[in-house]
């Protein structure tokens, strides 16, 4: 697989120069290129660091800025940060209300950001959220945790636009906590990647074929199954996601549903948009009415192909957060 | 134990090198049940160390594993820098604490225990800990360096028939049986060329 | 090439139907769904009408809205729109003061819209602007008139938000006309594409090849040649660039250049952003400083892997219409 | 010339069925040096055509071939969309004006001219007109309808030697030399299946 780089070791680095360099006005460099930061800090309010592999772009760093994260810590394609590249972050972003964690379920993930929190404990109030939205991975595949997969911009917005608002950390972690029960993705490949190191694809999938409940690492999905029309496809998604929600929500009054469809980087808008208009049709016959939609590219897996439905479904309070100002490489308002 | 400045050197050398040569194949496995990249994570991890080999292996035993422990956490990333990394921050404070570490067995032993905290992991969930466990046991056993690396070996083999509980992995399911795991394997590469070293070098 | 798609038939109307569903704020469906125009018109401005084949999502109706176009035409997959979808909308969105028909140049489209404006004749007031930005279809190649490619976006950002401030239609032609010497494009492609009728692509690369001077409809490029890495392929679409301007407008004083990179639809933001930065370089290497950067999929060939890049030479009037506000689907600030 | 509604009605079926079978073919020209769509796009224009058959056939000749060529522009988009329009209305419109039209060729040739104007192309611009213009000679010459298909084969045919200078095979330089145009091969196509319609029906 073909990518525009110069060489596998310099792949991230080079891609995360050009994201700042492309948005000087909003982004900069942290100490030693360890993280990328909003360039002008709003002291007192809670710092909002997430990171993890590269692969998922404009995931993480895109969504540095005014509103969502305050900085973003990247490690190399597919594989977490290193504690020191997030213990860096805390020390430059933080202006004394302490720091929020946002963190994907995985397991390499989760440790290199905790061992951070550990090193950093003396001189930062910490606080972690670990996003864990992947309807794929629940219970019946896995005894505890879900992947965090696209559910992860819903969660960084909401987070961001209540410390933008001055919610504290206490605050900030339990609204991470209740979204984890209220955001649901799933996801389908139509062909896999290759990571920059490797020749060959993770996964190889025949015409005919694609990978149902895929995460966002070109790993293998749940099954291999038939490529069937979009239709289907969105059928058996949305019909994952509905079932994985916590029992009661969905008869929940008063939500306000909020439906994002995300490509994994190959997958072009016109398909996107195709998919959203059926996911739309489909959440509307069970009447779930989604009261606002993204859709986009924005949690990638490199130039995976396929794409991934997320419902989240949203207090009054949660969804006003979601409306609230933004301004961030990625998502703007 | 005791080891001289110049054997640890080797022994950094000699992991580097059967990382590097076996890189593609742990990628390869990673690839079938992960992400594909346990190779270059492990490599990555590898040349820092071997980048500081020289004042790393100026230190005391004791410091010396803690500072590689450190290099690898802060090169790795992904699941195996917090894992190889806390087994060898720990199995150098743990030989700190007994005075020169005359019972590596004792480090050792805490030293997978904290592994096994990290990752929130135990025996059979089909990580670099079926490899960690079996190896630690047969040092308490004092076993021959040979046998050490062959448990290693069969003890990595037998995570294909494991279903995976931690790690990537973990996400396939049933899937995940009849892979082997790509940490168990780096885990019984490296315990082995460790071992041989020690049975040509030092022998017991 | 697989597709998230039911059937090609309805492939182009039900991805326009995801874009307004995702959009309802911003978009509506013009009469018979032959077009897709603001919801709200600006009475007595000049109607700005764009349109096109299909699969360059999200051009062009994703940049209906306000500061840009008040409707957008589109056609089958790379086929222009017929007539009456045109005459429909200018007799929709036409509140007095004329429409402005910006068409890239393919023989096809501008042949439709043609027609459209002959027919129209009698009740709107009519000018057109033909988009030629293509630095691979120049002189060298072509006796007269380059291909419309992601140029276009730059030219129906700036129409767009001239005609919003009250430019009359004669300043709007003569702007368009302006910015066609100003403006120049090229692309590179990794992979090629299949239209949803065919089972193959249109061409087949291998690992090692890649299709230089590429347009967005899939059709083979300048030159089929030898893989290259980031840095190279970046040099050879800025020289091609450069080489094509009119003499003398790069030394030109004052100028504001603007920079950017347009993925073609299955190249995902960690390559486009990398692209950026590389792209930054070797023009400033050259003493030209790009003022502001665009950096995404606007202009897509489908799923076609590869970018193209564009420099636009923007007077600081003309700087000044692309820092205008603008709120339509794919472009916001 | 005089054609029935019912010829007319059994020109607009075999015409599409002509389309429809080398509907394949015609993409496949185009992706060599277009972008692969004209099968589709004729393919689309001949079903709408063929939906209104009866409608049309019931019109007087003029206003039919006016209707099909209005029926073509709305429905094909593309190049051919104008292009085969402008040929049937303006042929429609030219024999109109002639008074039922019994100067089949002044029309024709009206027509042609049309048709280039509106493409800004003449000949040996490797396009359909490549084609319409021997087509047209020959009726000038009341060539029987074998030899006229005839020549509209050899004429799409002679279109690969071209390098083209309008349409999107003109942005690919040289490089669309050795290609046969794939307008020119459906206008080659039509003119041969209303050739032979006519020898078997009404021997001129
Ligand atoms: N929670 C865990 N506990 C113990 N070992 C783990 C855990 N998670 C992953 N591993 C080990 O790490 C290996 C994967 O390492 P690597 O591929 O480098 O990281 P990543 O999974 O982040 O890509 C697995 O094969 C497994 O042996
Ligand atoms: N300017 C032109 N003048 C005459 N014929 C043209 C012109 N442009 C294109 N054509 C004809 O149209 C054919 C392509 O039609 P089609 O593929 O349906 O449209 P498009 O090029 O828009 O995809 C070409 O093969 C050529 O014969
Ligand atoms: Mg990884
Ligand atoms: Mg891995
Ligand atoms: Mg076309
Ligand atoms: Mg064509």
């Amino acid at each position: 697989m073909k990518k525009i780089m110069n060489a596998p070791e310099r792949f991230v680095a080079e891609s995360l120069e050009g994201l700042v360099l492309a948005h000087e006005g909003l982004l900069a460099f942290g100490g030693g290129r360890k993280f990328v930061r909003r360039r002008v800090l709003a002291p007192g309010k809670v710092a909002v660091i997430s990171g993890g592999g590269a692969g998922h772009e404009p995931l993480h760093s895109g969504f540095v800025g005014r509103g969502m994260l305050d900085a973003a810590c990247t490690g190399h394609v597919f594989t977490s940060p290193t504690p020191d590249q997030i213990v860096a972050a805390m020390d430059e972003v933080d202006t004394g209300a302490g720091c929020l964690l946002i963190v994907k379920n995985y397991d390499g993930d989760v440790m290199n950001f905790e061992m951070a929190a550990e090193m950093a404990a003396p001189r930062h109030a910490v606080e972690t959220v670990i996003v864990e939205d992947d309807a794929a991975t629940g219970p019946a595949v896995r005894s505890r945790g879900r992947r965090g997969v696209a559910g992860t911009v819903v969660v960084e917005k909401l987070i961001g636009a209540a410390a933008e608002q001055g919610a504290d950390l206490a605050a900030l972690k339990a609204l991470g906590e209740d979204l984890n029960g209220r955001i649901r993705s799933m996801g389908v490949a139509l062909r896999g990647v290759a990571v920059p190191d490797n020749a060959r694809e993770t996964f190889v999938l025949g015409p005919e074929e694609m990978e149902f409940g895929v995460g966002i690492h070109g790993e293998p999905g749940l099954a291999r199954t038939r490529f069937a029309d979009a239709d289907a496809i969105i059928r058996q998604l949305g019909e994952a996601i509905l079932a994985e929600f916590p029992p009661g929500l969905l008869a929940a009054e008063g939500l306000r549903p909020l439906l994002v469809v995300n490509g994994f980087g190959g997958t072009p808008p016109i398909e996107l948009y195709l998919a959203h208009g059926l996911a739309r049709r489909f959440f509307e016959a069970r009447a779930i009415m989604p009261a606002r939609a993204l859709t986009g590219t924005f949690v990638t897996s490199l130039d995976m192909a396929g794409l991934s439905l997320t419902l989240a479904l949203l207090t009054p309070d949660q969804f006003a957060l979601w409306n609230a100002p933004v301004a961030t490489p990625a998502l703007g308002w | 134990m005791h080891l001289a400045a110049a054997d640890l050197a080797a022994l950094i050398a000699l992991c580097r090198a059967e990382i590097d040569r076996h890189g593609a194949h742990l990628s390869a496995l990673d690839s079938a049940i992960g992400d594909g990249d346990h190779g270059a994570n492990m490599r990555r991890g590898l040349e820092a160390v071997f980048a500081e080999r020289d004042s790393i292996a100026r230190l005391p035993l004791p410091a010396a594993l803690e500072k590689i422990g450190l290099v690898l956490v802060m090169n790795i990333g992904g699941a195996a820098g917090p894992l190889y990394g806390t087994l060898l921050m720990e199995l150098g404070r743990g030989l700190a604490a007994q005075g020169c570490g005359e019972d590596f067995a004792a480090a050792l032993e805490r030293a997978v225990a904290a592994v096994a905290r990290r990752g929130r992991s135990g025996p059979g969930d089909k990580t670099l800990l079926d490899v960690l466990y079996p190896v630690q046991a047969e040092i308490v056993r004092r076993s021959a360096p040979g046998h050490i690396a062959a448990c290693a070996r069969s003890a990595a083999q037998s995570t294909q028939a494991m279903q995976a509980r931690r790690g990537r992995a973990s996400f396939l399911g049933a899937r995940s049986i009849g892979h082997e795991d790509p940490g168990a394997s780096s885990c019984a590469l490296l315990t082995a060329a460790i071992c041989g070293y020690l049975a040509e070098h030092r022998p017991l």
